[in-house]
């Protein structure tokens, strides 16, 4: 007997919202359908409408999460465009503030997958773990989220010697914390029977799919934009790939764990490199945005975080396009849930990290049935409209 | 023998090459090729699909293929202009399972009809949207 | 007092719905649970159907897709229940005001009892806005 | 007239309802707290359980389109009834050995069953997919768990030689508890997960996990059933270890220091209860059931043989 059970779009697994349908036989899952496009924000049009440098403040909201990551593709995207060097000093501060990111990614993301498991504790241990990594944000940069750091040419504030202690501290706590952890993972027999063998993606599918990210080196595939085209300071840094042959969700968690030392790693370099450059010189200026276009990509916490801007010489760009991870990821999770049970289907979208704020960011509208054209002011007259109609239909 | 060498010595005249960086090179190709590079990139020279971007153009949708070359450090950009109205473009996702999304994405949002594509139904706009609407086109007056 | 008011401003249970938020919002408000703030001292707990919930927490400006869905949801809260706007996409649409696919703050839908702007708000002003609106109650 | 009062008395008041669901609260409430400390956190009030009740009580109460009217609305007092009828009857005779009856034992296991076949039927009534998922969970856990407990409780049984509750308790008073018997530690503790299994709580709580089916066969009901529901799950609570006090740790006993120690065997097991519940994750259904069949009943089963050889 088939059944069809619907996951979403708001649910209380996912923060946010999308739609999975699931027909299962009994408990297995036999085929599904990913339905997205609850989030739509239309951030890609809505990004014409902006200046180069107010841009960046919009990119930082496709996604809370990785708040830092698309400012990064972003600006390496626009410094692409106009051929600016970025000051030293800046790389090290765009370094550890995109490494910060990760670790508290990583962590929020343990948490999670272990709430999915119902093993609260682990998502409360974890939270707290993760805690003094936001009051370190909140220290360098301001706000606990949406950190602002990021302008093209640099950054916009500078990290000062006398906040660089604190994150030391930090690091020195998070990673005996993160060491419990990991063996905590890797030792427990129940966290082993549930999450081994779940979920598998074979490194063929891995690249079939053109998975990135954790997601792709807990299948196999060694690939890092951190190492294969380095940005801000990892080619100056020494850390390494962390890649895991199985594929399974205890794969996905381990790349994810070990990554962690990776990053405290960096960010201790890049504090004691930032102990001995002198304080300001943070930005170069970006004197004319000329016309043509500009690729920016760049390791988000859930993979390779992908911007294309287009420029016609004028104040505002022409195209933006953005390319989420989690865009990549999503359809390989498909091929990773067939055949196994609705209790792991949770899991598997854990696995992956998905984040459905940064992969729906564009949206649209229409009119009528016939083929027409719109340009900015039709658009938003004709979303009045369905506004005003929407408004009637639910009687405000 | 590097990237660009391999493409020249296999598709000769029909690829136009051009370095933007030493880390950019964008391959200007016809619509009709596009499907048979995209392959050769992906199955023999082993790139990974970014993503494909588009845009609208006085001229027609331009369409850019972005494939990485991981090892190489390398961003390879297929470029192809397709002519309006209606659009049209041999799919490839049909051997490069990654570009689903994109196709059905832009499909969605440029109107631009992928020949071939073995799920073609709409992605991120609702269900209740009517055929032949599509936001990011630009009035073309 | 009584017992009726009392039980509810001890017991806000609260339902989260993101009708197109960033994120922010949210994982601030699942950090309100976690050790360092733990409003399970004040009886806030997340529950996972909105049929138990006494607060529906909107993150996020509303989208056209979520709207119908905010709507519908609020109509299935029991009554009484309060409503929180959470961060300034959801007090004012903020940054995505002028997006066409944004049909605008939440109190253009559903009534809302309690703004928390932010962006995103710190756990600190998510707290205590919730429990500005159980004085309400 | 007094005939006829007093057993509604034990059954409304002591020890039936009230005290069942003012202890069940507060033990409720010595769950949250434990895990909260457990968490790192700080945890609830000690009232927290009762503003919850009392809340629920005066909500709105919704009743789903197209779902079984009387099902949905007579399943969480099904299951309410069944719990203050087991919890009078365990304390009867308990407070008072001789009062059993023949086969109280066997009605007190068919009442057990009671709780779990009201959110069976609730969550079926509902009509709501995740509510019907919920529902079938709890009855596959159901036949998981009743074998290995049956035969763990019958090795009490056979130890005795009496299927008379008060028996049990009385040849625990004369001969010491049970547990001083290898063949009734091994039933004692296949009886404790079982019950953990009873309570739903993990890893055993598949029937309303949360992260998948929302709250399982609860996810359409508010209000006063709701209420029901949460209030008949804390007074299982406190049912069920007593139960296995009774079973196999001399019961609970009422004569001066003796109060005491009944608390702390009581707090005893609640507290491993708890523990077990924030140290472990989910199980999948099906390797729920591969417990129960596999190792749970073949212990239970080896703890069964021992009694009879005598140990």
């Amino acid at each position: 007997m088939k059944t069809i059970i619907p996951i979403g779009p708001y649910h209380p697994l996912l923060e946010e919202p999308e739609f999975f349908k699931l027909v299962v036989e009994g408990e297995t899952v036999v085929d599904m359908d990913i339905r997205i496009g609850w989030n739509h924000r239309g951030i890609e049009k809505l990004a014409e409408t902006k200046t180069f440098d107010q841009l960046v403040f919009l990119v930082e909201r496709i996604c809370g999460i990785c708040s830092t990551s698309h400012p990064i593709a972003d600006v390496l995207a626009q410094e692409d465009l106009a051929g600016v060097e970025v000051p030293e000093r800046a790389q090290y501060i765009r370094s550890i503030v995109a490494e910060l990111e990760r670790l508290h990614s990583h962590l929020l993301w343990l948490g999670l997958a272990g709430h999915f498991i119902g093993y609260n504790t682990v998502f409360m241990w974890v939270w707290k773990y993760r805690e003094p990594l936001l009051d370190l944000f909140e220290l360098i940069t301001g706000n606990r989220n949406d950190y602002a750091m990021l302008r093209p040419g640099g950054v916009r504030r500078d990290i000062y010697k006398k906040d660089l202690p604190a994150i030391r501290k930090v690091m020195d706590e998070l990673e005996p914390a993160n060491e419990m952890l990991t063996k905590a993972i890797l030792d427990d027999p129940v966290l082993n029977a549930r999450l081994k063998g779940v979920g598998v993606l074979s490194k063929e599918d891995a690249i079939r799919y053109c998975v990135v990210g954790p997601t792709a080196r807990a299948s196999g595939v060694d690939i890092d934009v951190r190492r294969d085209e380095p940005y801000a300071a990892y080619d100056k840094v020494e850390w390494k790939v962390i890649v895991q042959e199985d594929g399974d969700v205890l794969a996905k968690a381990v790349v994810r764990l070990l990554e962690n030392f990776e990053s405290i790693k960096i960010i201790r370099q890049c504090v004691d490199r930032l102990e001995e450059l002198p304080e300001g010189n943070i930005w170069n200026p970006i004197p004319e945005m000329p016309p043509g276009e500009g690729i920016g990509h760049e390791e988000a916490p859930r993979g390779e975080c992908f911007h294309y801007i287009r420029s016609d010489g004028g104040n505002y760009p022409v195209r933006v396009k953005v390319r989420a991870p989690t865009f990549s990821n999503l359809p390989s999770f498909k091929a990773s849930c067939l055949g196994e049970t609705v209790s792991d289907v949770a899991l598997i979208t854990a696995g992956i990290d998905p984040c459905y704020c940064c992969t729906e960011r564009m949206a649209a509208v229409y009119d009528g049935s016939n083929r027409r054209l719109y340009d900015w002011q039709d658009l938003v007259r004709l979303s009045q409209e369905k506004t005003e109609k929407i408004r009637k239909e639910l009687g405000r | 023998m590097d990237v660009a060498e391999k493409i020249r010595a296999e598709f000769g005249e029909r690829v136009d090459l051009a370095f933007r960086s030493p880390k950019r090179l964008y391959l200007l190709v016809g619509k009709g090729d596009l499907p048979a590079v995209a392959r050769f990139l992906f199955a023999e020279l082993g790139a990974r699909f970014c993503t494909a971007s588009a845009v609208d153009t006085r001229a027609g949708i331009e369409i850019l293929y972005h494939f990485f070359f991981d090892q190489l450090s390398l961003m390879v950009s297929l470029r192809t202009l397709l002519p309006k109205p209606s659009p049209q473009i041999e799919s490839i996702a049909p051997f490069l399972k990654g570009a689903e999304w994109v196709e059905r994405e832009i499909a969605d949002l440029f109107g631009v009809e992928f020949l071939g594509h073995p799920d073609p139904r709409r992605l991120i706009l609702p269900d209740d949207w009517p055929e032949g609407e599509y936001p990011y086109l630009r009035s073309s007056d | 007092m009584g017992l009726k008011s009392w039980s509810l401003r001890k017991s806000p249970w609260i339902f989260h719905l993101s009708t197109g938020s960033c994120n922010n919002c949210d994982i601030e408000l699942l950090d309100c649970l976690t050790p360092k703030f733990d409003v399970e001292r004040f009886g806030i707990v997340l529950v996972g159907s909105i049929r138990h919930a006494d607060a529906l927490i909107v993150t996020g400006a509303v989208t056209r897709q979520a709207a119908p869905k905010l709507k519908y949801l609020w109509e299935q809260m029991p009554k009484p229940g309060l409503v929180v706007a959470l961060g300034t996409c959801g007090c004012s649409s903020g940054i995505f005001r002028d997006s066409y696919n944004i049909i605008g703050p939440v109190d253009k839908i559903i009534p809302v009892d309690v703004y928390v702007p932010g962006c995103p708000p710190k756990p600190e002003a998510i707290i205590s806005g919730i429990v500005k609106g159980l004085a309400k109650l | 007239m007094e005939f006829s009062l007093k057993p509604l008395l034990y059954f409304l008041v002591f020890p039936g309802f009230a005290f069942t669901a003012i202890v069940g609260l507060l033990s409720s409430w010595v769950d949250r707290k434990v895990s909260a400390k457990v968490q790192w956190r700080v945890g609830p009030p000690w009232y927290q359980n009762f503003a919850d009740i009392i809340k629920l009580l005066h909500k709105e109460i919704i009743v789903p389109q197209g779902s079984g009217f009387t099902g949905f609305l007579f399943a969480p007092l099904l299951g309410l009834a069944g719990a203050t009828l087991v919890s009078t009857i365990i304390w009867v005779i308990n407070l008072n050995p001789d009062s059993g009856f023949v086969g109280d034992l066997i009605v007190v296991l068919y009442l057990l069953a009671f709780p779990s076949l009201g959110v069976i039927i609730g969550g079926s009534a509902s009509r709501n997919p995740l509510g019907g998922l919920g529902a079938s969970r709890e009855m596959k856990l159901i036949l998981a768990y009743e074998l290995p407990f049956i035969i763990a409780v019958f090795t009490a049984v056979l130890k005795v030689g009496s299927i008379l509750l008060g028996d049990i308790i009385g040849y625990q008073q004369v001969s010491g508890i049970m547990l001083r018997h290898p063949s009734c530690i091994i039933a004692f503790l296949v009886a404790l997960i079982c019950a953990q299994a009873k309570l739903t709580l993990v890893p055993f709580d598949i029937p309303e996990a949360e992260q998948e089916l929302i709250a399982g066969p609860f996810t359409e009901y508010s209000g006063a059933p709701l209420a029901i529901f949460k209030l008949t799950r804390a007074m299982m609570l406190f049912i069920l270890p007593v139960f296995l006090i009774t079973l196999f740790w001399g019961g609970m006993n009422f004569h001066g220091w003796q109060i005491l120690a009944s608390c702390l065997k009581y707090l005893a097991i609640l507290v491993f209860i708890i523990l077990v519940k924030n140290t472990n994750p989910r199980l999948r259904i099906d390797q729920a059931m591969k417990f129960m069949w596999g190792p749970m009943t073949i212990l239970a089963i080896g703890g069964m043989i021992l009694a009879v050889v005598g140990l």
